[in-house]
């Protein structure tokens, strides 16, 4: 599956009529064009059925494909990952929807101790092809514990794959991977850009790769390695940062886990810098294991010490002050600067 | 054929529908004043809930879960429990919640996007638990409430509320069990409304009622009409005395009905029959108290006029406060994480400052 | 009094602990021969369990959890399945597994600490769950079975265990409500074996029964006694028929009692009183069906130590397979991780075979 | 709290009749004081009870203290979890077992939606001032599920402690330290090492900070890094580069969170050299932190790459492989030659 994949597939395919959608538009494409291919794949969830999902993430999916297909659960996540586990290991490939960011902790037991273990534990007896979709992080002025970016706590976990697109097209074509992957995945979905622009996506069928970053943006002074909704502000940086003068390289992690170093690694080895930006609390969130490799095997090209911009070590605070904890444009520039001044 | 073991979940009901009594009311209902002053409360309650939504509708307030239709449970909950007691509730409960002090100045800088809202200043509130957005998690800590005071021999009691949908979560059938595995004094409210955001209450279990749930952790089980006042109050009045008299915990299914969208972000019109809502404004826990209270002379268009006219300036008043609370400065948001915060905590908040420009 | 809701729930025996028939068998149960062949396997199991003990005491197992006293429930559960139905047991019920084709050999592996055990290779075990050792997590994998069953249109039925410790467990609740919810073809069995290690029966929930759990999701319950083959035999079909014609699932408590330590790791006069494993083995499920066998004219001393000496062949054969398979490579750790593993894993592995020496 | 510790308290304390405890016998001894001098402290979990715990961690506390003050739960995770948050917002330090790493999963939900946001949420309102003991590690022979190095997820939430003592001493102070602390703490126990040795533990009712990290050992050439049973291994390799005339300093982490970072970085100053130990699967362990901070706050003293001698990236085997899977004596003694030859 590993590919040089640096260009979105967008544009690329052949199929008919496409049009400008939105990532949760395209989520919901994939949903719909893997039901359509795949008798096997059901969809689970929370308000998913004649609801359509309280982001419309499944919008029309029932009336599609039927109550057979796309199910509502009752209110208790750890029924919605123990019944996913059992389904998968019954060789249907269930697609289940957490609500929230953070309502997802009763899910990790079987998760932890179930999915990621079947093939392993029966030496490939049973396997457990699941996907878990997870609107992820804050920026959208909603209640308490539904703003988590609690991606970090999955990426320690061995046979998991950890996911998070950033563009319609990537979420696109990386659920349809996610769907098809053999192994459990878990999606995350930046909330807060769902709708933040419009992208040609041709709903051709075409999965993209599980285990390479984005360049989404060349540069060479700095390399700005970031995933999900900061997307949008690191982009920003750059932007900002090239009016000064400095041009920065940008990436999009997108799947976490297993991390594609080798992209980042060739970027930096070109630039000397880097600044991880992420939103959920510094110390051991993600961009710790993306430092600490640059740590031990990028040393020698290292001409800055690694920054990382992210969410501060406490909790999302409620909405008023929510976007006073999220890694500004400015604070990214910032960081950037100073890997420029310190060499 | 053997018999293992039989049960039978009592049903109570005394004010019907049309406000007439269904039976006898049981001789432990409260005298007509005192009822009377639970009316007030519900209409407090309902014209609060009222602008509330209002203001979530003009960008004054976050998303906001009103109650309406639930003010006979609500207020019957909290009129049962005694100061010493502790309440759980999920994020609806406002109604049991101002019977025991929290003000809607709270109840709005919460949903207003502000930490203090959960600061009750007024006992008994003030060692009640917060609100629980994470679906029944409240019912363990309530179970585990329960068991302190068991521990400490204090004689008090734990009351927890969840809904229909909040009786199929894992946390609810664990706080069952352990209550019933420590006879801990703690009463489960399930507040029925009928709906979890879109799915109905047959899609969340196979049980014929959810009051049965406590069956499995061998708690006392009682089924109310939760529009009417007498029937919660009764049935509150009955789990309160077992609890406190050692005899273990209840759970209570109380039956009502969600007339608004589940929050103010949902559109219920999306999965729910007009017809059924229509039909459910017959139960109107409001109107029927009304009817009833009308018919003993107790209360008229007059003095209803009058009281609506004292609701909306006690609660503009609160609203008014709530307005006028400048919100926390950023960092705000490292307080209250530790006790005693360690340096790196110190240091992020005094980026944060540095960022705001005052360091 | 208005009653909302009424249960019962039915105890079944036929067989007394003396051997004599407590009530007229079943018009359904098998065949004097049919049972004679189960009571072979009962003893065939209890044999390997007695080796497998010795085993472990002698360092050439791991921790084992014995099933002496378990025959009766574990064997009548697995005859009563079909092929194509689908077991999640947890990790004691190695009677019914046998009966679905696991091998001793199997068992002693996994725990004699190789994967390999987990890799059953006769059908119809091969598409039944491993061994769960998070307690009760088996009994939601046995749920999302059930649904796969339902949503594909397949006559089949999901079977689980779990324990009397099992049944206070969030993940029990959650597949008895979901099994309900859905109106699953499923089984729970709830092994009351009196103990969850150290932890009795009586302090796990206030219960009276713990069949009665079944009525928080609105499945069938029935109590058995599950020493009694014959009990086991037609709770056991009376819940496979209910799946198999669409009328939802049943949660079975099978009474027994753990007549040995919880594991070979556990020293259960620790906490439990000697008195209490005496008068359980008046209740042996052994002896109980070699009195009737025998006053059938069926079975005899000399056709027991025949048979015994045949299960000593049979299990020594196995144990012999099993002391008598390499370990897998240290490799093998990273094999079967991913259906397709990253080049970190390939690159780890790498390591490791260079740290062995074979790079 | 924070305090230069560099020497456990053993020996300085003047109680009578101190005896050589083993690690669980200092934990034993830790809770009987605890319990003798705070009446709002209660034990719980599954086990701890008559049986005093599978471990006999809590050994003859029931006699003691009676069934009010140390309780066995029913089977349930979650309840054990949601139980003691209740119980700490309402005025108890209940100090619960889990009994074995791989169980606590079901418990992630109570203590990082609630146990750790009570204060915050509230504004000081109401605390949850609890202890969660977990035994944790491999190399026990035990089966599945009773093997996981999970300290990682932890150190990722906000409000939390993490703590993990290696030695009787440590074990004994931190966990009073633990139980007096107003906010909730897990503490990790390496079971690997609960009877490696014993050591003189005065019966003091002397705390030692939570927030400090231990240099077991001083040198000048190179730094190791560990925490819990590795400490061990890290030893050993220590004294096997000392024999190769090579001098290296080790540091017990102890108190994973907050991290005493101070401690490490003026190690890595003077040895310029650092290799970090964990049992934990590599990618996104808590040793990825460290090498992070490394990377950002320590670059320019660093002579070489950071090294990290980890778990490898896989579940825990079953026990024929375990000791195959953890970090040994020679990875941890060629790793530190790497970072020698490097430079
Ligand atoms: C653990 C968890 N999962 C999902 C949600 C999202 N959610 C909020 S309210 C709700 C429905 C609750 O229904 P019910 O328990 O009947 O209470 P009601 O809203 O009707 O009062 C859901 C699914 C949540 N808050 N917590
Ligand atoms: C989630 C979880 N918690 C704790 C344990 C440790 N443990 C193993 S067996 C057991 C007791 C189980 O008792 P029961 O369910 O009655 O089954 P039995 O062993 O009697 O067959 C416990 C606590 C575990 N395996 N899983
Ligand atoms: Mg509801
Ligand atoms: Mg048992």
């Amino acid at each position: 599956m590993k590919a040089v994949a640096k260009q979105d597939a967008a544009g690329a395919g052949g199929a008919p009529a496409a049009k400008a959608i939105t990532l949760i538009e395209a989520i919901t494409q994939a949903l719909a064009w893997e039901m359509r291919h795949d008798d096997s794949v059901v969809v689970l969830g929370e308000d998913v059925g004649v609801n359509g999902g309280v982001f419309r993430a499944t919008a029309g999916l029932q009336q599609q494909f039927g109550p057979m297909r796309v199910l509502d659960t009752p209110l208790d996540e750890t029924t919605i990952a123990g019944l996913t586990v059992g389904m998968a290991a019954m060789g249907m490939k269930p697609v289940a929807e957490a609500q929230f960011d953070g309502f997802i902790y009763p899910m990790l037991d079987h998760i932890i101790c179930h999915a990621v273990r079947f093939r392993y534990r029966t030496r490939g007896r049973l396997t457990c092809p699941m996907v878990l979709r997870v609107p992820w992080g804050g920026g959208i002025r909603a209640p308490e514990h539904h703003s988590e970016a609690n991606e970090a706590m999955f990426t320690n976990v061995p046979g998991l794959r950890v996911v998070m697109p950033s563009s319609p097209a990537r979420a696109y074509g990386m659920l349809l991977a996610a769907i098809r992957e053999p192994d459990p995945v878990i999606y995350f979905e930046p909330k807060r850009i769902y709708r933040q622009y419009k992208e040609v996506v041709p709903d051709d069928g075409e999965a993209l790769p599980l285990d390479v970053c984005y360049v989404l943006r060349d540069g060479s002074d700095v390399t700005l390695v970031t995933w999900g909704a900061q997307v949008k502000e690191t982009l920003e940086a750059a932007e900002q940062l090239e009016a000064e003068g400095i041009s920065a390289e940008v990436i999009d992690v997108a799947t976490l886990k297993p991390l594609d170093f080798a992209t980042i690694a060739e970027s930096v080895a070109r630039t000397g810098r880097c600044v991880i930006v992420h939103e959920a609390p510094k110390t051991a969130g993600f961009g710790a294991e993306i430092a600490a490799r640059l740590a031990s095997e990028s040393m020698y090209d290292l001409l800055a010490p690694v920054e990382r911009v992210t969410g501060y070590d406490t909790h999302m605070p409620l909405f008023r002050l929510e976007m006073k904890y999220m890694p500004s444009t400015a604070r990214i520039v910032e960081a950037a600067k100073r890997t420029l001044a310190a060499s | 054929m053997r018999i293992a073991a039989s049960f039978e979940i009592e049903y109570l009901q005394y004010l019907a529908p049309d406000g007439t009594l269904a039976a006898d009311l049981p001789p432990q209902a409260p005298a007509a004043d005192e009822v009377l002053e639970l009316f007030r409360r519900m209409l407090f309650l309902r014209t609060f809930d009222g602008k509330a939504v209002a203001l979530q509708r003009t960008g004054k307030l976050g998303t906001y879960a009103p109650c309406l239709g639930h003010e006979a449970t609500q207020i019957g909950i909290g009129a049962m429990m005694r100061p010493e007691d502790v309440l759980a509730p999920s994020y609806r409960e406002y109604g049991a919640q101002i019977m025991r002090g929290v003000q809607l100045r709270e109840i709005l800088l919460y949903w207003g996007g502000d930490e203090r809202g959960n600061d009750y200043r007024n006992e008994p509130a003030r060692h009640d638990f917060p609100w629980a957005v994470p679906i029944a998690t409240q019912c363990l800590h309530a179970a585990g409430a329960a068991l302190a005071f068991k521990l400490r021999g204090e004689k008090r009691v734990a009351v927890t509320c969840c809904g229909d949908g909040g009786s199929s979560k894992s946390d609810t059938y664990a706080a069952i069990n352990a209550a019933g595995a420590y006879a801990l004094p703690f009463v489960q409210c399930i507040i029925n409304n009928g709906w979890a955001i879109s799915v109905p209450r047959s899609a969340q279990t196979g049980a014929r009622t959810l009051a049965q749930k406590g069956l499995a952790g061998g708690l006392h089980c009682l089924q109310v009409d939760g529009n009417d006042l007498f029937a919660v109050l009764e049935g509150m009045r009955r789990a309160m005395e077992r609890a406190r008299a050692g005899e273990g915990g209840t759970v209570i299914e109380f039956l009502t009905y969600r007339l608004h969208d589940h929050t103010t972000a949902d559109d219920a019109r999306r999965y729910r029959d007009e017809a059924e809502v229509k039909d459910a404004w017959t139960r109107d826990p409001v109107a029927r108290l009304r009817t009833w209270l009308t018919a003993q002379g107790l209360w008229d268009e007059a003095r209803e006029e009058e009281w609506i006219a004292e609701c909306t300036r006690q609660v503009d008043a609160e609203i008014d406060a709530y307005l006028g609370t400048k919100s926390q400065p950023p960092e705000a948001m490292f307080d209250y994480l530790y006790a005693d915060p360690p340096p790196d905590i110190l240091e992020q908040r005094a980026q944060l400052l540095a960022l705001e420009g005052r360091a």
